[in-house]
């Protein structure tokens, strides 16, 4: 167990950033995302959330894949995917980490995603806990403990100090190499981990009844009649899509640059009309039906595909973020099981 | 910016309505008055045809700077182009200058048929004071810069 | 499969040839001259061309070909009307093979099958009917139903004509809408007329056309007799990675493009009505 | 406030049961208090979810455009802003007026939910307002702290209505609605330029500013038209963002009723009805005072012209 002033952290991230790339939660203008550590950054760890998940570092929301030349008939393909340089991710909760498992389980499934791969591997993940904890979180109902965060490395600030418990061999070896840092004794942290878990507790959708959502409902909740109200008044933006930690759907896209064709990947969403337009007709034509798609796939199609894992980690970001409020724990709430209401 | 005799030279993008100043740059041309050789003009019906995605694309593929030629208020073929374009340009120029774009960048002219001599005058003084800023830093799409 | 599932290799279309007014059938090999990757009959690449797009199209030539890989392509959208315009020589990049294809080794091994297309349906069909021809002992007498808007719009017409009719045990039945003078085949809807050659039930039945198609010639397969666990089809839908992430051919919990496209009948069932 | 919410449920019940409507459009309570959330109730019991309180901050004019395609009639709640978007929706002829019955209702600032949370309020179980505080959980707020920036500027007073709940009690406006442009404007150009960069940097594409926008109701958006040549959902470098906001801007020039939604939902926090209300300013300036949606039948400033508009060259020296 290693620990350092509260008011020293500015140190500790100098003395990262000067081994390796050090991404953490960054406030620009108003909002607070992962950005890379440079001097003069107002690095802003007391917010509970990020906007933009964790996600982005490892599955960016645009990314160069490859660049087409073409002179005449022929084309040449450049290999535009860059190698990442190994990072360090600080501050990310507990509810980010566990969405990596869930995206784990989809890019490094067969066909491995070797992008995605290559950033997950160079990674040294430092989580923090979380200390107060919103209204909007239901980390609990997903399995996730807010106050063991896991990863390579688990911070967790107690009064003005902050304590790190490495997990991992990257771990022990990160803060091995770090002389800032000062021996602190593990019982400092039981305290508040207490407490943490207490805070959690008293949240409102700590206890959300999930039972009606597994694979073998799929035709019956499918056809539940509620999701008319439901989507009422669903906007199509892609907000929910693009805060959420967990969301997978991505789109190949090409661009013309003046000297030829770049190919990259970028996000996108469910719940935009044109996600499954074709040719010929789009088989989701109104809005209540990509608002089912969305919260089906997360809490039946998903983990009816992954031996049960849902595809949510209840960090609260739709809750928070939607225009009209509409999110997954009303969704749960009208369709998830009886002791819900 | 733009290769030209291997040194950087301003990339000016003109849209030019066909009516007054196309013909107009017709004339300077016939009438041997020279400009520079950066500006590159689109020919457009009228200067109100010109949509503010016209000029981003522009600044997006490389213009350093774009100017909106167009009949002079009252003579437009159209009767009223050109007044529509006034407005929505000067509103599209104000928000750019908004945005921290240099003002000097963009511009409208009205150049009638017969005005040869201005519009060469228009375009070399454009031109000029476009090259004193340099390559359009602020409105560029790193992905067409090679 | 390529070494990276989303990064494609260049193909170059090496012959061109026009079955109907709106169907070509291209040609793809690398550009040293060889099949870009081995395939199994009913599955898929990803064509595309820099800057227009990419699609999926199913590859029409059987598997036992060795030299090159063949794609009836009918033009309805972008990528389609600037391949159809394109001339031979072009290159292309190209990527692939996905879907599960149809299972050849598997149901289909040593029954008599029922073949059912519609348009450019034939196109996925005729990979699967030219494997049955390559490998005819393991498989038993083979129907094939055809039909289309008229005459010219018969994709292949010539492959069928000279090689399929005169086949070991191949019964061929041609039809086309509405009638046409020079056609003295039969004329009708392929659904009619399934019922009306009224095909012993033993058959194991493929189906692929517009889903208008589909959904009468499966109603007509049933009155027959047919079981649903009998028919297959393959599904029409928006692809983009072709490895099933990117979320956009999700039906339920299958993806389109990994799980199907070739579906049996009683699977489609388990499917919500979303595709 | 209490007094406005039960007439309106009164007012709804009555409707209902005369049968003159046959849906009502207006607020659902949420789970935490905060998210309310619109909602088309279709009948009288569904009423007893209906809420009308301090966080009812969305728009629903928009919602009108779908919902008057539907036949029989709408019953709609609109705040004053709500009221200017409605009327420049009639203009565009968006909403067909006769299956929507309108119903005024009084606005005396909607509250932030963020800046609540700033104030460390996480879960609301009642608010109880007055024309110038809001307490909530025993804790007394002046509004100026924790309403909407669109309420702080709100100068709207409630327009032409078929009914109207109102007990004129109308709050002022403490901020110049075109102070920060102002401000902005005195800028020099880099300070500008850095302040946008930063701004615009942070958008995520999610285009929650353009589909909750009253104005932007295109049946299909230039930017989802795949052979625009415009990626719509690549935030892949600093240019995409400022052409998606410039253009969005530009499309509602002269038709923006400056309601504020757009900076409401934008999950990046970004003023967005900053651009909106520099547009605004200068048609004021160059053009004449125009306020979008006071009327249905006047003639928008970029459909309009005078011979003796001012020249672009002038508008700020463009050939200094």
């Amino acid at each position: 167990m290693k620990k350092i002033a509260y008011k020293n952290l500015d140190l500790l991230y100098k003395e990262i950033a000067g081994a390796q790339e050090l991404y953490l939660p960054v406030k620009v203008a108003k909002a607070t995302n992962f950005k890379k550590y440079e001097d003069g950054v107002e690095v802003d760890i007391k917010s509970l959330q990020t906007v933009k998940s964790a996600k982005d570092l490892f599955f960016p929301q645009s990314e160069d894949m490859m660049e087409f030349k073409t002179s005449g008939k022929n084309i040449e393909i450049i290999d535009a995917r860059k190698t990442p340089a190994p990072f360090v991710l600080f501050g990310v909760r507990g509810c980010d980490l566990k969405s990596f498992e869930i995206l784990d389980r989809v890019f490094l499934a067969e066909p491995v995603d070797t992008m995605y791969k290559a950033k997950r591997e160079a990674v040294t993940v430092v989580t923090l806990a979380c200390n107060n904890p919103e209204s909007s979180c239901f980390c609990k109902v997903f399995g996730v403990d807010a106050s063991n965060p896991k990863g390579d490395v688990q911070a967790t600030i107690v009064g003005d100090e902050m304590f790190f418990e490495p997990l991992t061999e990257k771990g022990r070896a990160l803060l091995d190499s770090l002389k800032c840092l000062e021996d602190g004794d593990a019982t400092a942290v039981e305290g508040e981990k207490k407490a943490i878990a207490e805070k959690i507790d008293a949240l409102p959708f700590v206890n959300l009844d999930l039972s009606e959502f597994k694979g073998e409902n799929l035709m019956k909740l499918f056809d539940r009649p509620e999701w008319e109200d439901l989507s009422k008044a669903c906007l199509g933006c892609g907000t929910c899509t693009f805060v959420c930690p967990t969301c997978q759907c991505f789109d190949i896209r090409d661009f013309q640059t003046n000297a030829g064709v770049k190919r990259f990947r970028c996000w996108d969403s469910c719940m935009y009309s044109e996600f499954t337009k074709m040719a010929a007709e789009n088989p989701r034509k109104n809005q209540m039906q990509r608002y089912r798609q969305r919260f089906m796939h997360k809490l039946c199609y998903f983990p009816s595909n992954n031996d049960g894992e849902y595809g949510c980690v209840g960090c609260g970001r739709c809750v928070k973020k939607c225009p009209q409020s509409l999110n997954i724990v009303k969704v749960i709430k009208k369709l998830g099981g009886k002791n819900n209401d | 910016m733009q290769e030209m005799n291997n040194e950087k030279r301003p990339l000016i993008v003109a849209f030019c309505c066909n009516w007054c100043s196309y013909a107009g740059a017709d004339l300077a041309g016939s009438s041997r008055l020279s400009y520079p050789a950066d500006v590159k003009i689109i020919r457009v019906p009228c200067s109100c045809r010109v949509n503010p995605m016209f000029i981003l694309k522009a600044f997006q593929r490389g213009a350093d700077g774009v100017i909106i030629c167009g009949c002079h208020p009252g003579d437009c073929h159209y009767t009223t182009g050109n007044y529509y374009a006034r407005r929505r340009m000067s509103l599209l120029f104000s928000m750019l200058d908004y945005l921290g774009i240099e003002r000097e960048r963009t511009r409208v002219e009205w150049v009638s048929a017969a005005e040869g001599a201005k519009f060469s005058a228009v375009m070399n003084d454009f031109a000029s004071k476009v090259a004193a800023l340099g390559e359009n830093k602020r409105l560029e799409d790193l992905r067409c810069k090679e | 499969m390529t070494n990276e599932a989303l990064i494609p290799v260049i193909g170059v279309i090496t012959d061109i040839r026009k079955d109907t007014p709106d169907v070509k059938t291209f040609r793809v090999v690398t550009p040293d001259g060889k099949k870009a990757f081995e395939h199994m009959p009913g599955q898929c690449a990803m064509l595309s061309i820099p800057g227009i797009g990419e699609a999926m199209f199913s590859i029409t030539s059987s598997p036992t070909n060795t030299e090159f890989m063949e794609f009836s392509i009918k033009k309805c959208g972008c990528v389609t009307s600037w391949l159809h315009a394109c001339e031979v020589g072009q290159q292309v990049t190209i990527r692939g093979p996905y879907g599960n294809g149809f299972p050849v080794t598997k149901d289909f091994k040593g029954k008599n099958l029922l073949f059912i297309a519609g348009g450019i349906g034939l196109a996925p069909l005729r990979s699967v009917i030219n494997y049955v021809r390559a490998n005819r002992a393991d498989y038993g007498t083979v129907d094939i139903v055809y039909g289309s808007r008229s005459m010219d719009d018969l994709v292949d017409f010539k492959e069928i004509e000279e090689e399929w009719k005169n086949e070991k045990d191949f019964n061929v039945y041609l039809t086309i809408d509405r009638p046409q003078e020079g056609w003295n085949g039969h004329v009708g809807f392929v659904p009619a007329y399934v019922k009306e050659v009224n095909i012993p039930t033993d058959r194991t039945a493929v189906l692929c056309g517009p889903p208008i198609m589909i959904k009468f010639t499966l109603q007509a397969l049933l009155e027959l007799g047919f079981e649903k666990t009998q028919v297959f089809t393959t599904l029409e839908f928006r692809m983009k990675c072709g490895i099933g992430k990117c979320g956009r051919c999700n039906v339920g919990d299958k993806y389109i493009c990994k799980d199907g496209p070739v579906f049996r009948m009683d699977q489609l069932e388990e499917l919500p009505s979303e595709y | 406030m209490q007094r406005i919410e039960t007439a309106m449920i009164e007012k709804a019940k009555a409707l209902l049961s005369s049968g003159e409507v046959t849906r009502v459009l207006g607020w659902k309570k949420g789970e935490l208090g905060y998210d309310v959330e619109p909602c088309v109730f279709k009948s009288e019991e569904s009423l007893k979810d209906f809420c009308y309180n301090v966080f009812c901050g969305a728009n629903l004019s928009k919602y009108l455009v779908e919902e008057s395609k539907k036949e029989g009639k709408i019953l709609v709640f609109l705040k004053p802003c709500d009221s200017y978007s409605f009327n420049q929706l009639i203009k565009e002829h968006r909403i067909n007026k006769e299956n929507v019955y309108t119903v005024g209702v009084e606005c005396q600032g909607k509250v932030d939910p963020y800046k609540l949370k700033e104030n460390g309020i996480e879960m609301v179980d009642s608010a109880v307002e007055t024309v110038d505080t809001v307490t909530v959980k025993g804790k007394e707020f002046k509004k100026e702290e924790i309403i909407l920036g669109k309420c702080l500027t709100c100068t709207k007073k409630p327009l032409s209505y078929d009914d109207i709940i109102s007990f004129n009690e109308k709050r002022e406006p403490v901020l110049d609605r075109f102070e920060t442009v102002k401000k902005l404007e005195a800028m020099t150009a880099d300070e500008r330029y850095a302040f946008w960069k930063d701004q615009l940097s942070n958008c995520i594409r999610c285009n929650a500013c353009r589909n909750v926008c009253p104005a932007c109701t295109c049946t299909k958006c230039v930017f989802d038209n795949d052979n625009s040549g415009i990626a719509s959902k690549a935030n892949s470098d600093s240019f995409e963002e400022k052409l998606f906001h410039i253009i969005r801007a530009f499309h509602v020039a002269g038709r923006c009723t400056d309601c504020g939604e757009c900076s409401r939902v934008c999950p990046q926090h970004i003023p967005l009805h900053l651009l909106n209300r520099k547009f605004i300013s200068d048609i004021d300036r160059l053009y004449g005072e125009y306020q979008a949606g006071e009327d249905t039948d006047s003639k928008g400033p970029l459909t309009n012209y005078t011979t003796g508009d001012v020249d672009p060259s002038d508008v700020f020296g463009g050939n200094n």
